[in-house]
């Protein structure tokens, strides 16, 4: 059976499925309970699966992760809400010094099953703090997954697929899509591989990679340019990085642009043009190119429009690196 | 000294208007005069008709995300009111009361709420951080400068706000610790609306109340109904000058959060109104305004003009800003540094060259 | 109960054996045989010769940095031994005395300061967390464990240790502050030695005693000597007790740190002997030997026989890791994840590859 | 007037004599004040200054950085450590959220002349979390600087540069070479500039460039390669990077080794060879490489050996550069 959803609603129904499935997922945070979230991705599960696993908690991020940490080392999945990216960073050194380290601190003795939700991106005219891309930082880090879906149906099957997975995943949700389209998505449980892009369009003359919320931002663009063939690549994960599709295309291609919404200096699109580099050297005809926010923090709303690549940059930068 | 007294152990709290506008502890009293009463009484109309303009403006598409202070004038504007002009503020988000006692100016504050950043430019002499979204990050910078002033041998007092939510974060509790240790002149204020979002007090806490944390740092904790203006403008002001003379001291002001949380809160999905009703009662301006009548300091009349004036005011400042709030391409990169780094110039360099040609290709 | 009546505020301490060997409050002696006596005693006595041999080793440049307990073997011995096997214990890393109790072996351990990621695979069954290093982040840890048995129906208790300087830390705050509101099964032990390395606990905190700050989180604080045995065990009775039936307490265990905070540490820096000679008398072990001496449950030749027999034991579980301790180096790769990411595969196999053509290069 | 001392000497030496010249700047950190830190790098301030000047704090890295902010709003110019690198993480919200911010927040308002010092790097057979290197991390934080130097005379140099800074400056030491040399260094105060690397040999064939402690590891590796010539750049400031010189080297050589001891992925290395590649691709004749760390935690004691690249498998990976 299939279902129209959204994104957001996609992740309450991967939720909702899998506490359903396994008893030993539980899903708190901040305004999680009884408010069902404030962008209601938990809305409905405090009502069908009672307050002791879906639940509100204290305002300090740093103990909603740790705490997640020693539910997961007595058995239990939790599921943590980190109510905006931007207030992820009290939770750092649980997320860095602890939950991923954990299973190589202890030879394995003690894994982590654990997700840590975040919606993160800007673009939704908010307050400071409500918009950041940070994904690279995290990604950096040994023993964390970091994953970004796209679409309804990918976050259904990624967020369950990170539920299960026995390792701590990052699960950042582009809040600036959450209700921007809607998809046929299974109503039951399935999962998708953690660690694998998607090529969302084949293309034989440039290679874009991109994620979250920028991937409707460059299927736009793309779909403006008649004159060249385009493979767009849905990364999907950012760490582990799917490096072989992304050579296998750029092998083609010769030609690849990363556009992500995160600062440029130091973000994960420099990641993509070393392992490019590393791989794929003789293949390319051009050199790599980023087009990223800029080194700045996110503007308020009224700078906001000029940060994230609009769909007329991405079409003019690939028209440069197409010409180059 | 009330603060060296009290024991917020025992759970009382301190008042001094009742519900009726009469004085019933006219020992706690604060010394002011009746002028200085009808000033705070606007002040606190002022922070209302805030409130409702921007809260229309937003319902009209010309206001971003905002957080009212309804319910909690008295609060802000007494406390607020205890600080000298050369005495630091350092708010969280929601002390719009304080705030205009501070003297930041009301074009600059929808400035802010209309999401741009030369609102948090507050103005070169006013000892008034910026808006600080972070939950309790802020109690550090207040203990900062608290430890700078120490250090200095200046003479002022600083004051920080949080929420009940805000309780539960390690800043505040660090920040406290070094307060306490570095016997800084820190006046910590809590505003205990009840609420962090939809997420109740006692999901916040299972301590009896939130002044009594003050113990855990070796200073004073005092609960003070935050919805009487004297008591909390009384009880500040032995905060300040406890402060000011011997170290830092912890105030839960006790209210409540009237409205949403902020405009993208919807509050019936959380709380009946069998709850926030008693709370309208307990209004902080209807307290004031009930001792104003009966000290014959105001008509009603008065007070009605006042309320359109000041909505007037306040809607001449939101003009003023309205159309000139979009951000200016270069401001997004000039103030990251002392001067642009080669990467924030290319980037500036880069972006203004895809505009000209955009415009140049008449997209 | 103790826990219940006991005013932190008060700033009393809990004292059950003298210095002088003799039950000063017989009607709080835990009841004991005299066997667990011995053998907890015995436990303190392994406990000090595992300092004293890993010191030695360490000037011998066989073993690295170590942080001895000397002195704290009440305090870990004591609140160790009240918990059954299938509660949890969650240290921080001055806790040799509790780890021993709890079951985690000395071969092990050794192998943990002698630097290899083995040593902290405590063993399958063992209810112990690895050592924490960055302060206070396992309180987290120990209260989400908590949380998990309340929410499994489980009937275990949850120990926590952190030092008199972990208790500045936001991570102590917000998860004592977790504890209180969901009433979890935890006990929070907190060794107050007096230093956090060269750091005082004045310059610490300015709370009167440690143990109050279990107020600010509507839970019971109780202070106990740290160097009595008896009055530890009883303590942590009680409140393993109270956790397993109520809810979370904290416990200030009254100590003093006897050595240097680590081998990379010269104490002389910032104390000096008259600050440390009075605590000679206040020996923990000190105390129980007499005790046992006065019962004439122990003779004088038992004990110097005792302390030899486990320093030979300690050296012979040293000896068993001390050539078995190089990290393979796949190990270094294969437990990041249940399965190596291509990534870390292709590094391994770049890694092994260079090593062979080094090796085959004759490098 | 010059003095021969090693690095450790030099960033007290630099403390000295800032607080000498200015008295805003105060110094503050865990056991920086009577026992004049752990490394004893503050050693001798607190007698010289004062208590008032150069103190210990309670253990608590958010309140260390976050109450610098406040010092700073004030008129101070705080010093403050952070024991070891790896205990950074409980101020990442103070560092990310605030410290980064607060002058493009207020337009310049508030600016904040503050640094935060802390030794980082492995390979000192300690515990877990004193071996850290991710300055990536906050490399990629909009209004940062990142600053590591690797001897005696920049460290003191850039220090004090750092201190005069009216913005926000992670100065991270290499402790790994703490004591490892010593130099001829004024004892008068000087400053070099922030975000200017150093060509520390020049050289035709390839470059490399790398950082702090594995700089004279580098130097090592190089000094036992006769056939090739090679630049070997010390970048010192790891954001904002100088990219001229080693677009200017590349140009020349072709060739480019990035060094670094942090893991290898999203590291500091991938942004290196991005901007090699937007700024010099056509002069590339070989694929930028990379030898770093691996992505895993730094390994304890008995591993520790096989984590940072040693000079025998720099120079190897100099000569696959130069082979290929
Ligand atoms: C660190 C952090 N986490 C989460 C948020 C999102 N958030 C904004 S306000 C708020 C509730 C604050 O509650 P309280 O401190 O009681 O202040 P009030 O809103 O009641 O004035 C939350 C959770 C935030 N701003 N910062
Ligand atoms: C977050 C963090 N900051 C700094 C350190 C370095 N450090 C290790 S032990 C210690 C002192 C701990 O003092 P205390 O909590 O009293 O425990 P004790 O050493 O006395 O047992 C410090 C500062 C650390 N391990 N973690
Ligand atoms: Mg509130
Ligand atoms: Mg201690």
């Amino acid at each position: 059976m299939a279902n129209k959803i959204n994104i957001v609603q996609a992740v309450q129904q991967a939720l909702q499925n899998e506490m359903a499935l396994d008893p030993t997922v539980v899903v708190y945070g901040e305004d999680v309970g009884v408010e069902g979230g404030v962008f209601r991705a938990t809305v409905g599960l405090q009502q069908e699966f009672g307050k002791e696993r879906a639940f509100d908690t204290p305002l300090a991020e740093s103990a909603i992760v740790g705490s997640a940490i020693g539910m997961a080392i007595n058995g239990m999945k939790p599921v943590v809400e980190i109510q905006f990216m931007g207030f992820i960073y009290p939770a750092v050194n649980q997320i860095v010094s602890h939950a991923a380290r954990y299973r190589n601190r202890t030879r394995g003795l003690r894994h982590l099953p654990m997700v840590i939700r975040a919606p993160y991106g800007g673009g939704i005219r908010a307050l400071e703090h409500h918009s950041e891309s940070t994904e690279a930082l995290f990604a950096h880090i040994p023993g964390l997954k970091v994953v970004i879906p796209s679409t309804p149906y990918d976050t259904k099957g990624l967020l369950i697929a990170a539920i299960r997975d026995p390792d701590p995943v990052l699960f950042l949700e582009p809040k600036r899509i959450y209700r921007a389209f809607r998809q046929d998505v299974p109503e039951e449980a399935y999962t998708l591989p953690i660690g694998k892009a998607k090529v969302l369009q084949e293309g034989d003359d440039v290679t874009v990679v991109t994620w979250g919320a920028m991937v409707p931002d460059v299927q736009k663009a793309v779909s403006g340019i008649e004159e060249l063939s385009i493979e767009v690549i849905d990364l999907r994960t950012i760490s582990p990085m799917d490096r072989e599709t992304i050579i296998e295309s750029v092998e083609k291609t010769g030609r690849i642009l990363v556009v992500h919404e995160a600062a440029k200096s130091f973000g994960a699109g420099a990641e993509i043009i070393a392992v490019v580099n590393e791989k794929a050297f003789l293949s390319l005809e051009a050199p790599p190119m980023r087009l990223t926010g800029f080194d700045t923090t996110f503007p308020l709303p009224r700078g906001e429009e000029h940060y994230i690549p609009s769909p007329e940059r991405i079409r003019h930068k690939i028209r440069e690196l197409a010409a180059y | 000294m009330l603060i060296e007294k009290f024991n917020p152990l025992e759970d009382e709290m301190i008042q001094v208007l009742n519900e009726e506008g009469d004085i019933i502890r006219p020992e706690w009293m604060p010394e002011i005069s009746d002028e200085e009463v009808l000033s705070l009484f606007r002040t606190m109309q002022k922070t209302r008709a805030i409130d409702s303009i921007a809260l229309s403006l937003q319902r009209q598409g010309r206001m971003l995300t905002y957080a009212a202070s309804l319910g909690q004038e008295a609060a802000q504007v007494g406390s607020g009111y205890a600080l000298k002009k050369t005495d630091w503020a350092v708010p969280a988000f929601r002390e719009l009361g304080m705030w205009l006692t501070k003297g930041w100016s009301v074009d600059k504050i929808l400035q802010y709420w209309y999401g741009n950043e030369w609102g948090s430019h507050t103005g070169e002499d006013l000892r008034l951080l910026p808006i600080s979204v972070p939950i309790s990050s802020q109690f550090q910078h207040a203990v900062g400068i608290g430890m700078s002033i120490r250090l200095k041998g200046e003479n002022d007092v600083v004051m920080a706000y949080t929420g009940d939510g805000g309780t539960s974060q390690g800043d505040f509790h660090e920040a406290m610790n070094f307060a306490g240790v570095y016997r800084t002149p820190n006046v910590f204020v809590i505003q205990n609306n009840q609420y962090a979002i939809s997420v109740p007090v006692v999901i916040q806490t299972a301590s009896k109340n939130l002044a009594m944390k003050a113990l855990a740092y070796g200073m004073p904790g005092i609960l003070v109904d935050g919805n009487d203006l004297f008591a909390v403008l009384a009880v500040s002001q032995q905060a300040v000058a406890y402060a000011r003379e011997t170290g830092p001291v912890l105030i839960e002001a006790y209210t409540y959060r009237m409205g949403a949380h902020t405009t993208s809160d919807d509050p019936t999905k959380y709380r009946t109104d069998d709850e926030v009703d008693p709370w309208k009662e307990k209004d902080p301006l209807l307290r004031v305004e009930k001792y104003l009548i009966k000290k014959n300091l105001l008509k009603q009349e008065e007070i009605e003009a006042m309320k359109e004036a000041l909505e007037e005011e306040v809607m001449e400042a939101y003009r003023s800003i309205e159309h000139s709030s979009d951000t200016e391409i270069e401001e997004i990169f000039s103030y990251h540094y002392e001067k642009m780094t080669p990467q924030l110039q290319d980037q500036l360099d880069e972006y203004r060259n895809y505009l000209k040609g955009a415009a140049s290709d008449g997209k």
